[in-house]
């Protein structure tokens, strides 16, 4: 075991993949001599060479595109975005073809790639450095979806996204990628080594995509979060004393299901959180399926705690972000109905 | 300073005149005769044949040329004559046949409600076919919906081909592509996306891998002149410029986009070719009706591709003498008088004219490949339409609706089959 | 009055908007000599010359990007994308740009154009030539997305839209242009001559962004759907004899809200029915709001009936559509429920 | 046939290499002595002035040479030295030492937290400057992130450039957008995007809307290098050369993007001007650091436009002194002597140069400019200040989240904003 960061935790995730499997190659912009301007790929060139680790031209189209290409032949890209703001120009790529290429040719060709890229806000990014996209990939099928929390989970995830035979949205909160943060910006930060989940095994391990973690047990309501939001309803929960059932979602799409309805089931309660904007957010497939699932033992309606309806401003970042008191507030509402 | 500041700065120049933009478009419409004088000038024969390992630049000439090997009177002449032998002419000659005659019968087929779409490549047959024969077994094709011959003329099967258009239980596809969107890994041919230009960075990435491996596989990217102007078109052209990928790079310009002429999508350049320039990817545009031509270039640049020299870009020019699909009509927007007066002549008739000449090929030859070529594509309809057409017979279950969405179906998906109940 | 199909209502919207505004503009790919390939603009370039109408190269990231540009000039272009499937390589411009444009430059720019795109399923096009995007555009804050079911609501939504100082996505079901669609493809269609939203006033009027119809009065259950599956509910709604309120949305974006919770208060069931693939469907959307805002009159968790999760299939078509009798099966678990 | 039937196809070529791809990268790295002989070769006044209505065939040259005018020893020379008077010399010398002195405060107010972010525009001054100085009211700029230049010279307050950066109380954006994100309508600067490259497409948008209405104001895009790589900037060329748009499109190659060399981007390409050629978009490379050259080549640019002549390409060749922004650091990833080694030396100076050995400036006036112009931006520094920096004083309400997504809040909206209760 060894402390990581999520930042490092994502590297090693990388070199466990590249070194195991020959076929996995790491592409993007910065991503080569520099390694990324997070740092998440630094050390991967100088140690597999420029074939298997190299800078791209900035054209998010062309990355992607390319790296269908690359998966139908039979490798397994693994490509970076810079920030999840920038995705559109592929997000053709990602959704006419590399979601559909398994189905439209009947398994003739297939396109396992993942494609990473930073989201979320926190860092004073403004509304191109911020944003979680992750329902506008949620909605297509044949992409599978994940965000980690966490160091341990990152690492487990990112290789497992890398050996899936299909496409994955590899989402990474970059509030998270040097301590979890939970939510109180003008409070001292603590690092991810004074973390449980920043404990990361060396070598291979793998977290299956598909399965959500109960981050804290609790009966009185559930929280589903996932990313940063995690750390902070968690934050909130404490801060305000209830017994809540927080779930870390991990991947969205393959979704656990059956854990969601299992603790809603038992605490009759649901808050869903995310950092993403309101309207047509996963917290409104969340809801539905919950509603849907565990009707019967609902006591309240079903509480969404998100971003606002509005581009990720600059400066009222800390007013805009969903943070401790908004869900604190939530759960005040579900406890009461 | 204020604002008013940059008033102080304004430069002498022409004034007055209101701006107006160019509005390009086709030379005639209907009821108009029609012009394809731009293409005369370049007779077969006139274009050099440049070393392989020859530099973009030194080429530049060629990207507005037109090459050309058949004349007018069935001969073979110029640097781009590789003098193929008459068993391959006569090879080339069969599967333009066959492609034509698969599209005759499709199309009727679409009349007659067996199958949804049809797309026909008449008048196209060379490009495609004599493409194939520059290409060798594991080299991949990313192509378009007007790329057939590349199939017939790799000797796929035409009950399978026939089976996709018909969307019936032998369609490869489990009747979930529209007509004509086939795939064909082992033949070198990759699934067709709906969505236009997609394929042309694809074909660059796969080129990429193959040499990122150590391969020795090439790529060939196909578009038509309309969708060359879709982005994708260029995200291809940067990745294969930035690491000099082994692929070809095809735009077929057959005139028209739907009913957009090809003057829309290329704007004040002199050609499609020319757009290589900016990448210095060596472009040359070709008479695409020739199939002597398309074989000496397609294989000059398959040759430039697997001697590690980069990609190459290629205009084939030539007429979409069909409606653009079975849904269209061109007759509203261009003129009728188009086709006959297309100057590059018929690429099957050229070719026949050329075995003639050769003294390879005669009259009763012809008539009697003719008649292998219906019976072949009647027998392969036999053998389809016993599997069923989207009319009548046997259809592929609708629980393939579920599969292959991924490799291993989720529970949530599972459950909306449950519910299905199919 | 007159009889007009959808699509000669679509062209009737156009020609009034051009005819009242000078700086209204269209373009797009086929859309000027030719008329567009659903032929919604045939006979603008004649009328209103080729500077106000006219083709386009096949570049949806080119046909949006300028027409952002024109509309921040002071235009108000109206463009078509030749299928909603083919909306992906302007997402960039939409989604970052025009969606943007005020907030950013707090009103310096604005961009007030239209995206017009023909949606849906149900002639046999395939998973290229079905497609229902729009819960890829509710989740983007700026704009405004709207679905017209008729040929009434189709000219007076447009006109509402062109109008608009806000960018707007204006969907087409396909499906609809040349009679409603009632979910039988197997019976004989009837056209838009014979049906009462097929009378059109000739001249100005507009239908106002944000206020849902009431298609059919009812007491039992609330359906909610848009386009084509408005008139699919109201044949299952009668098939199977249910006494059920059929709102037709016409907006989804503005939400008419108010309606749609009224009508639930009553009812107390709810399905929700579209084309689009369930997950994070605007379904999803709609079902968090309703248990939010009528939990307490819920008597059945609510349904909702909706594409496959799968690409849009060819020839299982009608295997895959979302017919009346998969809405009938959903009205009866919701009124047993 | 059968499948194996291309293989009977394989044409004659090299066979046996194993494919590989070129990775492009910059000529050093760190450690490393930085050369930039390439750009050595262009002399001052080597490259003739067309008309404005010459071909672009008849121009290709100029998009791999190099526009020069600035001599060494100060003189301006060639057939692009338009004269211009010292006055006009002088304000463009004052402009681009107030953008470098507001770019040196912000940086260090970036230090001390009275922002989260800032980029500087050093050694790139004379392009933005020089180019607005060409330009009228009403054209438009659709910039980058890096073209301050245009809104100091066009003589935008520098307190709201400040109180932008600062997003404080007088921040014309409300402090929704990142810092350096100005927009400035009556100055004619489009509002910046941090999406790389939309804002190019949108420019000739703008300049179709100006001739589409009669009008005779034009545009000018604007993108760096590593962006041109970007898919929105092909789909500028193809819209602004299909229909001749009014546009002036600017590549600042400032040899770095982030990280990434202008190789990269570049690919096989002699230049990024050559993108032009594919186009028949006149293009042109120009020397970005002579103040002059980018005066008369910008003049000579909206000159065309004016005329109807349609759209130019320009690369303007600079070099990025600086750090990318205030978050990156170069010293990993490029040479630590490339800055004093690059050929084209330093606009402000170079100007200055020319201005003395014109006669028209003496140290002592230089003194004084500079003096004026640093009490200038303290001056907008004190004023921009009182209104609050990101760190300190009075700021932007939060109710400005809410505002401005629509013209009219919808109630959905509303209700959140009551929700929030600011
Ligand atoms: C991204 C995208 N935009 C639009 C279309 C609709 N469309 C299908 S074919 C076509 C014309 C293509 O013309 P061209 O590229 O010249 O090929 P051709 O049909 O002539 O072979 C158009 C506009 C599409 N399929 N994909
Ligand atoms: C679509 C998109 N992709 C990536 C980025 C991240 N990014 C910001 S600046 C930059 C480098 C741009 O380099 P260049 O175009 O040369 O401009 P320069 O910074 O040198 O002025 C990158 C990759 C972005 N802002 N937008
Ligand atoms: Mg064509
Ligand atoms: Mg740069």
């Amino acid at each position: 075991m060894a402390k990581m960061t999520m930042v490092e935790a994502i590297r090693d995730a990388h070199a466990v993949a590249m070194e195991r499997d020959e076929r996995v190659v790491v592409f993007g912009e910065d991503v080569g001599y520099f390694g990324g301007v997070f740092r998440c790929t630094k050390g991967l060139q100088q140690r597999f060479g420029v074939s298997r680790c190299f800078d791209a031209p900035i054209t998010e189209s062309g990355i992607v595109g390319a790296a269908v290409g690359m998966a139908a032949f039979g490798l397994r890209p693994c490509v970076e975005i810079q920030f999840a703001d920038y995705m559109y120009p592929a997000y053709d790529q990602i959704v006419s073809e590399a979601a559909r290429l398994r189905y439209r040719s009947a398994g003739d060709f297939s396109a396992p790639l993942t494609v990473r890229m930073p989201v979320g806000g926190g860092i004073f990014g403004g509304q191109t450095h911020s944003q979680s996209p992750e329902s506008l990939f949620t909605h297509v099928a044949g992409l599978k979806t994940v965000m980690p929390s966490n160091p341990y989970d990152a690492k487990g995830l990112l290789i497992a996204a890398i050996e899936d035979d299909d496409p994955v949205i590899f989402l990474e909160p970059k509030r998270l990628y040097n301590g979890p943060f939970d939510g109180y910006h003008d409070r001292v930060a603590t690092p991810w080594s004074r973390h449980e989940l920043g404990e990361v095994p060396e070598g291979y391990y793998n977290v299956p995509l598909g399965s959500a973690a109960i981050r804290r047990p609790g009966s009185a309501v559930t929280v589903l979060a996932y990313g940063t939001m995690v750390h902070v309803a968690l934050a909130a929960v404490e801060t305000y004393g209830v017994d809540a059932e927080v779930i870390d979602l991990r991947t969205l799409i393959p979704l656990d299901l059956a854990t969601i309805v299992a603790s809603v089931a038992k605490t009759g309660r649901c808050v869903v959180v995310h950092e993403a904007t309101l309207t047509s957010g996963f917290g409104a497939e969340l809801a539905a399926l919950v509603q849907k699932h565990a009707f019967y033992h609902l006591g309240a309606p079903i509480e969404r705690v998100t971003g606002y309806d509005t581009p990720y401003p600059h400066s009222q970042e800390w007013a805009y972000f969903p943070g401790p008191e908004r869900i604190g507030a939530a759960l005040a509402r579900v406890l009461e109905g | 300073m204020t604002k008013g500041g940059r008033a102080d700065n304004e430069v002498a120049a022409r004034d007055g005149e209101p701006l107006t933009l160019v509005m390009p478009g086709p030379v005639v419409r209907p009821g108009q005769r029609p012009d394809f004088s731009h293409y005369g000038a370049f007779a077969p024969g006139a274009f050099r044949r440049p070393a392989v390992d020859d530099s973009a630049e030194s080429m530049v000439d060629l990207a507005t040329g037109l090459i050309r090997v058949l004349d007018d009177d069935g001969n073979a002449v110029g640097p781009w004559n590789l003098n193929l032998d008459a068993s391959s002419l006569r090879e080339g000659l069969r599967v333009m046949m066959l492609t034509r005659e698969f599209d005759r019968r499709m199309m009727i087929d679409q009349r007659q409600s067996k199958t949804s779409f049809y797309m026909q490549c008449t008048g196209e047959e060379a490009i495609a076919c004599a493409f194939q024969s520059a290409l060798r077994t594991g080299d991949m094709n990313f192509p378009t919906y007007r790329q057939q011959g590349l199939l017939v003329a790799a000797g796929y099967p035409l009950e399978l081909m026939m089976s996709q258009v018909y969307s019936n239980t032998m369609d490869p596809l489990h009747g979930r592509q529209m007509p004509v969107f086939y795939s064909a890994r082992e033949y070198g041919f990759f699934s067709i996306s709906g969505n236009l230009a997609t394929q042309f960075v694809q074909g660059v990435g796969w080129a990429m891998a193959s040499a990122l491996t150590g391969g020795s596989a090439i790529a060939a990217a196909w578009i038509g002149d309309g969708a060359s102007a879709e982005t994708d078109f260029f995200s291809a052209l940067v990745m294969a410029s930035t690491y000099r990928a082994p692929v070809i790079l095809n735009i077929v310009n057959n005139q028209w986009a739907i009913s957009t002429n090809e003057a829309v999508a290329r704007g004040q350049a002199p050609s499609f070719a020319a757009r290589g320039r900016g990448f210095g990817i060596p472009a040359l545009r070709v008479d695409g009706n020739d199939y002597l031509a398309v074989h000496a270039v397609a294989s000059w640049a398959a040759e430039r591709a697997r001697a590690n020299l980069g990609p190459t870009l290629v205009e084939w020019v030539t007429y979409r003498t069909a409606a653009h699909s079975s849904s269209d009509d061109p007759a509203s927007y261009r003129s009728a008088d188009e086709p006959s007066a297309w100057p590059l002549g018929d690429p099957i008739e050229r070719l026949a004219k050329h075995l003639m000449v050769l003294g390879a090929l005669d009259e009763s030859q012809l008539a009697t490949l003719t008649e292998q070529v219906e019976s072949e594509v009647g027998a392969a309809q036999l053998k389809a339409e016993s599997f069923g057409t989207l009319k009548d017979g046997p259809k592929p279950s609708p629980r393939e609706i579920f599969e292959d969405v991924f490799k291993t179906m989720p529970e949530s998906l599972a459950s909306q089959e449950r519910e299905a109940g199919y």
